[in-house]
């Protein structure tokens, strides 16, 4: 990402090398485990990929319909895909959704087929699955082309916005104002309640709270408003979402459908800040990447969440260790470096002495040691105060932060931050500090040159330090799965969370020795057929 | 008394205010507020026009425009200054002087323990969709706030802290299990008033499911609500930005625990 | 007409816009607006409350206090959000339209030569204790503003441009000298109406010194004028922010200059 | 200033030698004509140290009744001491304010002693004038006890506050309020229209317009109150005000008297922007430094000034070459390099591309060029706007600018730049903005090495080499005193300014060759008696 040469900060090789490599030690038996596991959402997720949408009168999705039937009748250790394309194979139905809605009264009679009924059950699903694969992959295809077609934006950082109106009408203006003043990405903020839901809903919407909800209907609306923006103005208007909490699964899915292009997506968000059980989540998450991987969407993960609840200079090392293990869990499950979003923030509590100069440290780090990957720069949030001057003022250096040290993907940060969720006059305000900066301080990388053994490199050194010491004893642990001890332990963001508790545990089952999904055959082959 | 000059003015009584004064700029009596807004119409003269009704309506006058930028094509967001024609009456405003002496953790304990002779039971939770745990946990967690310890630091004191997004439901057949004396819930999200909404069900819960007179204590927190508006809420009693949890204790003290003459009788806030 | 969609605003007509409108935070009609202002008193909730008074009478309702700090031990600073009940009526703006069409270069030569049969003969000048010239030269000097030459820069218009802080009675002398068709005068400090003062002083030294008819023509310019005040200050227009030569010499040709019809009537602004 | 071994930006020694020379060049002949003339103001100087103060009913200062009675009688010539105590031991009155009364009504005969009433009359003048100067030397004396009592900012650069209300009764506690938040340097600004007053107003005012009357009794209740501040805060807090216009000797004479400790005073700032004639400046400048220069007084040089009325790049050069002109000018009357404030100012259009960098090239040119002088730093004004947001933005930049290259005196910008003069709260605002940077970023000097040929380096050579071009030019010049050659043809802000107009000539007289001014005798020689 960055033009330079020389890298500003110098790693001990060796440190980094052991850092990763712990990271692989303490992440793999996690994904063991996800592999051993299905969810409901995974599920869902697979009946959508074959192309079964929609609600029932009371806006309950038929997906939901569906897989709740098969698990009463048959269970999901098998996965949904053998019953339902058994249960259509042998007439039950015409097709997926008047299944669906048969089985939502309870009158089809599902059952793990075997022998050949279950090869052709098989076969019938993967058809079906790959149709909505395909899909995906034209998407992408479709994504390559506009961004040949009206470019990439021209400078680095890549300008990142939010809309939060809780109606996608009003969004959708906001969200083209915001891009005409320069925003280059649009991220819709969820309502506050979603992540909790054990469904998508259906349509376009206009009632969320301090979020609007993703649903398919409004991904496409936005989508299609930015495609016509994005011809406006000669540049290709990337759009975000969220696939977190109880059906990232799903929403990953929509997203890959609908040509969304970038995801809130962390290992260990949802667990953290939501309360979701911790198998669930890793199991969910794994087939989102998969999907991310396949769709070409860039992941933005969610470090800077746990520097809310923690204090941002004792806690550093934990957004490394976060980082690393994001980014083994992304690798594994297909992404590139270049879909890598890492995420950190500007929250160290501006009357610290040196506070600017030690995020510059902290976010050099970040950059040296992902140096593929475009990071996500996030704002300050928690020091932010109703005092709205001094909040345009700190928004200023978290931009200079982010030019000076080439973070990839900078989310603009509002004066309102602890105020409301952002006026559109916020993000106009907003955009003119970061067009300031970035046109009349961008250059300044050139006179950057933090000394090696001077404050700003130490102090980077120094967090690597206790990144590495973290790992180690998260490794030392005993137990099979050292990171679901930590995480119960309150190691990130303060928050003590059991692998045994928490929300959507009961959405979670082990994988049968015949469980079927041909979408993650499809996915981790990589075949489209 | 001694005539105190002006500039201890930190501890001022209201009587030592004018009657009337205005807002200040650079000369007292000038009267002169900022203002910044967003109006739905196209940049040009009658923007700047409808601008300056707006001001005048708002009875800044003179009121000038001095900065105005078109936000896309349908709206212009506008800078004015002026000088309000508005009076302030200091002596008029209903200030809510704390009604309850701030005790210390060791007067707290000795309350419960001596007046109430168990523990007083409290329940916490953000409720609704609401996530933001930060502040109910200053109050309840040990860590605390602000340098004091949280209510959980006190023995006498039991804490149940339900955590985030807890339902009304949940949180009513908590309260009953736990017996709780008190009930603290935090609203920290009011877009489209989230957090008056989700107070007036959860009180409104809290009545139907108690006996009248055996409802718990209900106490709300969170930086955006109004003052005085803890009748209308149906709640006990509502804290706001920067509460500590001393005060959160001593009101608690105040409120439950019957010491003799006056106690637990002013209960609204 | 066919219908247009309101995104092409820019030049929509007032008949496009709703009747009335509200401020917009980012849902139409939430009426959402920032203000901040000082109040001289010292920190506390008495100063929240007497906040929260003066934004109850500016019409903001609910109005929430979001940040107050004390400055010094008598006044507090507040920022204040919240939505206006007021409504906004945009086509009760009376805008004032540019009452004159914008001339070239050369056609304001032609029209004076043709018309006038001699050169116009401006005065300018930067009166009172006011030195800011930056703002009048940019009229004046060739050099001009936002790409457009200065009136000099008209071979048919004489300019005699004084400077800075030229007194009443010389300005009057020297447009008397000149025969001046008309005196330009810029004002840009603003601090205790010093603008009001010496427009209105100047205007009446002029009608005092020259007889009724034969009072040259008086434009006044400067950033924080009042749209409409001409009359009370006695001056025949006045150009705001922005303004550029252009639009000064085609006004002036549109005032001054008889071009058989209806030229020189609309005087005042 | 600066805590570095090497600078940061290289400059060829034989340049900056080079651009000293020719500013030596080119001002001589301006001092050659300073040391020829008097002027009216000097004289009322000389007066004032003598201890004469005080104005009639009309408010007319006794000493401009005086030296006009004077002037009428025997001209200016031989300077006012010689008639004035020659007319005291001719007994025309007891004392000078009685002489001043009788003079005011034309009612004494003044002549030009010969011989021995010549030199009594000058022994006289020399010792009330004496009184006068000892009283300057004792509030030097007692200036260093309080800070040496109070001690100094802790920090540089110092941060420097405008107050300018007009009301000196307003000002006091906004003075005050702004000290207690973080202003180490008060200055009130003057009404508009006081520097083309021929005479000081006196006592205690409350009318100024956008700035508030400069009197000795202005003085002196604001140096009380801050001197009680500084007690109250454990910091000495420096008063300022403006040594400009048409009583620019006496003005200085009056913060002399009154401890005032930092005094705005220009070479050439009222020619260009007050119109006064370039030979009374010059030679009122000359007492006025001399004055400074006895009183420990630093001056503020002005500079910033031109940026406002010419373009902030093309016309860098300018403030180069007036800073070297300011340096000799000061040097020549006696100022010490620590007394030298030299003016610069954050002026680019901040929408010009790598504008900011550009703002570091010219700071560092200035810091470098003048190693031991305090150097004062102005913030932006001419590009401010309206949007106040914006505005805290740009001087938060200003002021990491100042920082980073380690100016001395920071004189602190305002959102409200555009809109009023500062508000209360825009002070307190805007002290929070410099605390933030100072605190959180002021290190940043340890990772700022611009590199030898990279665009800032490059920048501020070039403007030097601009600078030195320019020099060449004027000194190329014909005539006996080309400065004012170039000063009529428009070369600073872009302002022409012929010697033989502006406002002031009518009072300046050649010097003839009897002439004699006791003040200049002994700040010449630093004789206290
Ligand atoms: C930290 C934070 C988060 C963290 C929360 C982590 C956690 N476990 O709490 C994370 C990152 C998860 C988060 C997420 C979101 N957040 Co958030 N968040 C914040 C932030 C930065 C700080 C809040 C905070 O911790 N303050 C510190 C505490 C100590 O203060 P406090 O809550 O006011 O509490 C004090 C008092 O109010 C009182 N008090 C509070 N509760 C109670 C209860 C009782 C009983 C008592 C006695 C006292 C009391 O005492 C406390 C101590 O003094 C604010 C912005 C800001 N700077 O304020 C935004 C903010 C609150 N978040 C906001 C939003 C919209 C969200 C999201 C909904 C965005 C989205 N759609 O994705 C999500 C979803 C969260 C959800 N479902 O609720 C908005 C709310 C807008 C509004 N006014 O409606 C804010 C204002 C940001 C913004 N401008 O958009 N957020
Ligand atoms: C440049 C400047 C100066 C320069 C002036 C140089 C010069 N030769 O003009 C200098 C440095 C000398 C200066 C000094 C002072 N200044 Co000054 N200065 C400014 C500044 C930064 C910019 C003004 C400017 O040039 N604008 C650009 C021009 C092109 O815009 P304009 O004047 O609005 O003119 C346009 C229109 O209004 C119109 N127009 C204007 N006049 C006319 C006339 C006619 C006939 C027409 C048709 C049109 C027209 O057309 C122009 C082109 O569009 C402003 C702050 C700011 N950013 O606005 C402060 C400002 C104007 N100054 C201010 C002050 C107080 C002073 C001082 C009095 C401070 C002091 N006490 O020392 C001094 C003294 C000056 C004096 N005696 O008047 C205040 C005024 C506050 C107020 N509202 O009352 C301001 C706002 C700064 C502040 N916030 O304190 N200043
Ligand atoms: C990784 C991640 N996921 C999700 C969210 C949003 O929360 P929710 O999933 O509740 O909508 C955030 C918040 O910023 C986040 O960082
Ligand atoms: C050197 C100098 N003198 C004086 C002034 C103030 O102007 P006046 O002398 O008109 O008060 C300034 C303005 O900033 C200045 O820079």
């Amino acid at each position: 990402m960055s033009s330079r040469n020389r890298p500003i900060l110098e790693l001990d090789k060796a440190d980094v090398r052991r850092a990763r490599s712990l990271a692989r030690k303490v992440g793999k038996p996690v994904v063991d485990i996800a592999t051993k596991h299905t969810t409901v959402s995974v599920e869902r997720a697979t009946l959508r990929l074959a192309g079964l949408s929609g609600a029932d009168h009371e806006r309950v999705p038929w997906v939901n319909h569906l897989v709740d039937a098969v698990r009463e009748g048959v269970g999901l250790e098998h996965g949904v895909s053998l019953p339902v394309w058994d249960a259509l194979s042998r007439g039950e139905a015409p097709d997926l959704l008047t299944l669906a809605q048969k089985a939502s009264s309870r009158s089809v009679d599902f059952r793990i087929p075997e022998a050949k009924a279950a090869t052709a059950a098989g076969k019938a699903a993967r058809k079906d699955v790959a149709a909505g694969i395909r899909t995906i992959d034209k998407q992408r295809a479709q994504r390559d082309r506009l961004i040949t077609r009206h470019g990439d934006p021209k400078q680095r950082p890549w300008i990142y916005l939010i809309v939060a109106t809780g109606d996608i009408y009003e969004d959708i203006p906001q969200a083209q104002a915001a891009a005409r003043e320069g925003a280059d990405i649009i991220a819709v903020i969820r309502s506050t309640g979603q992540s909790l839901l054990d469904y998508v809903p259906e349509g376009a919407t206009r009632e969320g709270y301090a979020g609007t909800y993703a649903t398919q209907e409004n991904f496409r609306l936005m989508r299609a408003a930015l495609d016509e923006t994005s011809k406006e103005l000669g540049r290709y208007i990337r759009l975000t979402n969220y696939a977190s909490g109880l059906c990232m699964p799903e929403i990953a899915t929509l997203a890959g459908l609908e040509r969304l292009d970038m995801m809130l997506n962390d290992s260990m968000y949802g667990i953290l800040f939501r309360d979701i059980n911790p198998i669930r989540t890793f199991v969910d998450q794994r087939f989102s990447r998969q999907i991310h991987a396949r769709a070409g969407i860039i992941i933005n993960t969610g470090e800077d969440n746990y520097l809310t609840t923690s204090d941002a200079v004792e806690a550093a090392h934990t957004v490394t260790v976060s980082q690393l293990l994001n980014e083994y869990f992304a690798k594994e499950a297909g992404l590139e470096d270049w879909q890598l979003g890492l995420g950190h923030a500007f929250e160290i509590n501006p009357d610290l002495h040196d506070s600017f100069r030690m995020e510059l440290a902290h976010a050099l780090l970040a950059r040296t040691l992902f140096p593929d990957a475009p990071l996500k720069w996030m704002p300050p949030t928690k020091h932010m105060t109703g005092d709205v001057f001094r909040g345009n003022l700190l928004d200023g250096f978290f931009n200079l932060v982010g030019t000076l040290t080439g973070q990839g993907i900078l989310l603009v940060g509002m004066m309102t931050e602890a105020v409301v969720t952002p006026w559109i006059s916020d993000r106009d305000i907003a955009l003119q500090n970061v067009r300031y900066v970035l046109n009349a301080a961008g250059g300044l990388t050139e006179d950057f040159h933090p000394p090696r053994d001077g404050f700003i490199q130490t102090r980077a050194r120094q967090v690597l330090g206790e990144a590495i010491g973290l790992l180690d004893d998260i490794a030392a642990e005993p137990g099979k799965a050292p990171l679901l001890e930590a995480i119960a332990d309150g190691t990130f963001g303060e928050m003590k969370r059991p692998a045994t508790a928490g929300k959507g545990l009961d959405g979670v089952a082990e994988r049968a020795d015949g469980y079927v999904n041909p979408a993650i055959d499809l996915l981790e082959t990589g075949a489209t057929r | 008394m001694t005539p105190k000059p002006t500039s201890t003015g930190a501890a001022a009584d209201v009587t030592e205010l004018p009657q009337v004064i205005r807002p200040y700029g650079d000369q007292t009596g000038d009267g002169m507020v900022q203002v910044s807004f967003t109006l739905p119409m196209p940049s040009g003269k009658r923007a700047e026009g409808a601008a300056l009704q707006l001001a005048g309506k708002m009875g800044i006058e003179p009121a000038i425009v001095v900065h105005s930028k078109a936000i896309g094509d349908g709206f212009t967001f506008f800078v004015v200054y002026g000088s309000v024609k508005h009076l302030v009456e200091p002596h008029l405003v209903e200030v809510v002087e704390r009604e309850f002496p701030l005790l210390s953790g060791k007067e707290i304990n000795t309350a419960i323990k001596k007046h109430l002779r168990r523990k007083l039971v409290v329940v916490g939770a953000c409720i609704g969709t609401d996530a933001h745990t930060v502040g109910i946990d200053a109050i309840l967690n040990i860590k605390g706030f602000a340098g004091e310890k949280g209510l959980e630091y006190h023995r006498e004191i039991k804490v149940v802290n339900l955590g985030a997004q807890v339902l009304i439901p949940d949180l009513v057949e908590r309260a009953r299990e736990e017996k709780a004396d008190a009930v603290l819930v935090s609203q920290v999200v009011t877009q489209r008033d989230a957090h008056i909404h989700n107070t007036t069900a959860m009180s409104a819960a809290f009545r139907e499911a108690f006996p009248a007179g055996k409802v718990p204590h209900l106490v709300v927190g969170g930086p955006r609500f109004e003052e005085g508006s803890a009748g209308t809420l149906g709640v006990d009693r509502i804290f706001g930005r920067g509460t500590t949890p001393g005060e959160v204790a001593s009101y608690l003290v105040h409120a439950l625990v019957p010491q003799g003459s006056a106690a637990s009788k002013s209960k609204g806030a």
